[in-house]
């Protein structure tokens, strides 16, 4: 016996600090070559994208985990960044089919990416695994399908309760996490309003946690209704301030989705060369996200914001 | 009782046919697109207390403008539940949802469905969407209703990759044997008829045909050799007011015609549908007793 | 082939009618002989507790399944209604000692009870489970200690992915599941405020759902705000105005727990004719919560509230 | 700093003595009682980052009441997250609780913890609380505190039961072995002194004994042959302001001393404690500085 006490482990817990910077800061300090990247749809984090594409001769090369994307992820594909993608969903939605994506997929252009499908929920379940501190998480999706044959980290076993067989999904721990949330304090307090998908469960499971807001409240207001924070401060690493932080894409309660614009770029996705004229003009031609509204035009904004509320505001039935 | 429309698209139809296989107090998976357009004329008709769930993580919207997908702030409106995709999608799994409605690519006789890819997966001539949550609803969802183009090409013997499960091979219990918890394809609504699933067989058989179409072109748009139900009947048109329901919720035809061209840049045209949809909408729930 | 298509199955939704009735009511329709009865802590049902010990005679015994209860699952064991209780821990908190429990397991008074025993972790993943249709969830706790070697349902399998010992639980489905909430509408959409535990996945697990409430709202209400629907209406068969329906223990935001009540409780279960004069005169002594109410007192209760109210109120920082 | 308080009680230098062992920023899982004194102790002197959880859904309350239990309306009051169980215990088995305390009715010299029963389980001759949220702490938390009255009787060769997992049969590397993520005991505190775990061997050694306290009745009071830290020394006795910390929060000694019985049946005193601990708890957070 040495007398010498158990030494002190690290904790993951982030501390109650300043954490607000700016988009260029956060994705600078995160960031890394390499990184494996996690991503929300729900709302989806385009000022964090557009930085990322604006920093890409540094980070060079990402590994993307999605549940489902529509057309966020694509502008990192397209862009040359994108190693590998594990998802269940990454299509147009409404606007329709991904170009950008059937290009990499099936032509290599701009380069090849390698995929790893799931369903939305087994894919929601290897966020919720992570979150958890869990190496897996059982589901009965994916069953009896394809998905399971061609992804060799969906393990279908007998449940050791029934004897059936249920598919095992393995848990996901981005070394990033990006997301686009409603507001946050400036310790990293986070709230979602509406339907947020698996934002909770993204941010819990990754490493370093960059988040994109609205507004920015004070530790008081989120006191105010403690049920209603979606992330609490230690899993958060870096705040934004990015009002319509989520443009095309919608912020519930704030704007909704700007379809006329995002048909509008899918049109422009349509070639390769198309779509790297979008990319100069609104992501690398603008410094910042402040500038990128100012060249979609806060008019614009504002019209989708005031849409949206008269139609809903949250803490109200309009 | 509301007469049969006489002016109607095949999207309508479809729709139309949809919104009937949906039952008062049900709860629906919906994704967007024709799906929503179908629940929310079943809501506004015949099933008053029929409730829809939305992917990531709505409940029972209320909505008085046309979502645009299924993680919209439209999604949001006057809904009972907001939250996460576990939320909707765990209870569907544990046996919560009672109809879920999924598309495809392409579709074998025994309701397997296809949305990942066309030809090899690892290189493939066509890549997909991906499953999304098509394999979550097939997987789960006490009864799956299928909608489909069919183009004469995407009825097939084999699909290049099960992405959402229908009855597999056709063996008995195959669903069973394979852990899937849901009851499976119900119904497969095309642009050219209704199919349903034998009880005995598993296998797809033609039920109703639209007006319109004949026997042979649906047989000859189908790749392996299509029974056909011996009491098939011709589908029932949608009714005037479905068709009057479709097109306040829908006057530019985003989901049931060219409304995406229309719309492609021009925000004027689209804040304005945006914008007009609020008063129609509400009166229209006013006259149905819907909150 | 047939042509007979695949018959309709049956869902597990409920519908979104009209649930409101009184306890009594709900507890004759739901709670059968030998049910097995999940019931939540935070708040305690203590509204519904006292009317199945009224209607003991009818319902003779029970199963009961709680993570952690303090005080009111004893009031089941001392009136002798319970065979077994799976539980993480069954005792007084800051009232102390559970000399009912004690008596019950050690000395079979007033009757043997059998005990299944997990760590409050290992307890709510069986209900997590059961909410999502899963028949086990996977846990880091409980490894290496006493609670896995004397309890046949935890499995410790080697982990698929890692190779490493990992605990699973078995879901529990109860029968019917009994919780106390903050406010619910007519047709069944739950409101819970401040920390609630396990209510959510309780209701999700359970195959009937009994709710009592402080408060019965408007569907317009839940409405405004959605993210704050703790348990929406299809899991809900039951919903039972009853204010105050936690006491003596807390119910968070509208009035706090009455310690000098319980530990006064607490004194007189010391002995089974303590326990029994205790349940004679404010349980069988009344016939509903409101008559528990005037017996305790409205003066009282009324103080625990206004005392929960100078420190805090939903929507507000006090 | 504060001058060290010439009147304390053995309650009061126990919970001085845990508040020591936290450390500003770290995140806590407490229980109420001693635990939660300690802990805002902590908060109101060096520590004021520091942060609890509470086991049934609570993150970072800030209240001016004495919380009652782990599931009381108190440790809701201004908290910065409120909800779930599943939230704070998975957020410790994922690695983000720094600290978490614990109790216990036996201890054995690997700093397994028993709290389940007394002689066979299946016929104890004393059945006692059962895990609780104690296995999980001591399974997941990246440290964990164990405060136990020492009463001659239990710490004992081998507890009747494992409740809560220390280093098992001390093994190297038996934690790791058994699947567990937490960091195990870093500290034993008692009504004689205070106990590390020596880093080779695992075992339990005295390192701090209380004032007034003799070595021998330390020995005679553990059975087995217990090791003593060549440096030991006399554990700090709690300053003033600690003190006066503990009697503004628990002015009826609730937790750290005889309250519960003054309070049985006594609504008026009981409301008089909630009632008026506002303001002087008010003004004391005023004076730290804490929201």
């Amino acid at each position: 016996m040495q007398y010498q006490p158990v030494p002190l482990q690290e904790g993951r817990a982030k501390q109650p600090t300043y954490k607000i910077m700016t988009a260029k800061e956060a994705v600078s300090r995160f960031i890394k070559e390499g990184c494996y990247l996690g991503m929300s749809v729900s709302a989806a984090p385009s000022a964090l994208i557009w930085e990322i594409v604006r920093q890409k001769d540094r980070i060079k090369t990402l590994d993307l985990v999605i549940t489902s994307q529509i057309g966020m992820s694509s502008v990192l594909i397209g862009s040359g960044l994108v190693n590998k993608i594990e998802m269940a969903y990454n299509w147009g939605g409404i606007e329709g089919e991904d170009r950008v994506f059937r290009r990499a997929v099936e032509k290599g252009i701009p380069k090849n990416i390698e995929i790893e499908d799931y369903s939305n929920f087994g894919a929601a379940m290897r966020w919720q695994a992570g979150a958890m501190g869990l190496s897996f998480m059982p589901t009965k999706s994916q069953l009896g399908s394809d998905v399971v044959k061609y992804n060799p980290r969906i393990k279908v076993i007998d449940d050791p309760y029934t004897g059936k067989p249920v598919a095992l999904v393995l848990a996901s721990n981005p070394d990033v996490g990006i997301m686009h949330c409603a507001r946050a304090d400036e310790i990293g307090n986070v709230q979602c309003f509406g339907l947020y998908g698996n934002t909770d469960v993204l941010a819990r499971a990754s490493r370093h946690v960059i988040v994109t807001v609205e507004e920015i409240v004070s530790q008081a207001e989120i006191r105010r209704m403690p049920n209603l924070n979606t992330i609490p401060y230690y899993y958060v690493d870096a705040v934004v301030h990015a009002p319509f932080g989520a443009h095309w894409r919608e912020s519930n309660y704030y704007y909704h989705h700007d379809l006329a614009y995002g048909l509008d770029a899918y049109r422009q996705f349509a070639t390769q060369e198309g779509f790297e004229a979008w990319i100069d003009k609104y992501v690398l031609g603008t410094q910042d996200w402040n500038e990128y509204c100012k060249l979609v035009g806060y008019d614009r904004l504002y019209r989708l914001m005031l849409n949206e509320r008269r139609y809903q505001q949250f803490g109200e039935v309009r | 009782m509301s007469e049969y429309a006489k002016d109607y698209s095949m999207p309508e139809l479809m729709a139309a046919t949809v919104a009937r296989e949906f039952r008062d107090g049900e709860l629906a998976f919906i994704g967007v697109g024709m799906p929503l357009i179908a629940a929310m004329v079943a809501k506004f008709t015949h099933a008053p207390n029929f409730n829809i769930m939305v992917e990531f993580g709505a409940v029972g919207p209320s909505p008085r403008r046309l979502p645009l997908c299924v993680d919209c702030a439209v999604d949001n409106e006057r809904a009972y539940y907001t939250g996460t995709l576990r939320e909707v999608v765990g209870a569907q799994q544990a046996g919560f949802v009672d109809v879920g409605c999924i598309s495809g690519a392409e579709i074998d006789k025994y309701g397997n469905v296809n949305s990942t890819c066309i030809g090899d997966y690892y290189k493939p001539q066509v890549r997909l969407a991906g499953s999304g949550g098509a394999n979550d609803i097939a997987s789960s969802a006490t009864r799956t209703i299928i909608m489909m183009r069919q183009d004469g090409r995407n009825f097939v013997e084999k699909v290049h990759y099960i992405t959402s499960p229908g009855y597999l091979d056709g063996s008995p219990g195959a669903r069973e044997k394979a852990g899937l918890p849901g009851g499976g394809p119900q119904a497969v609504v095309t642009t050219m008829g209704v199919y349903r699933f034998d009880k005995d067989t598993c296998e797809m058989y033609l039920e109703k045909i639209h007006p319109g179409i004949k026997i042979d072109d649906v047989k000859a748009s189908v790749k392996w050799n299509l029974a056909v139900s011996p009491n098939l009947v011709e589908t029932e048109p949608p009714t005037e007011e479905q068709v009057m329901i479709m097109r306040t919720l829908d006057p530019y035809q985003v989901y049931l015609g060219t409304g995406r061209q229309t719309l492609t840049g021009d925000f004027e045209a689209f804040m304005k549908m945006m914008e007009d949809s609020y008063w129609p909408m509400s009166e229209l729930m006013k006259k149905k007793g819907i909150l």
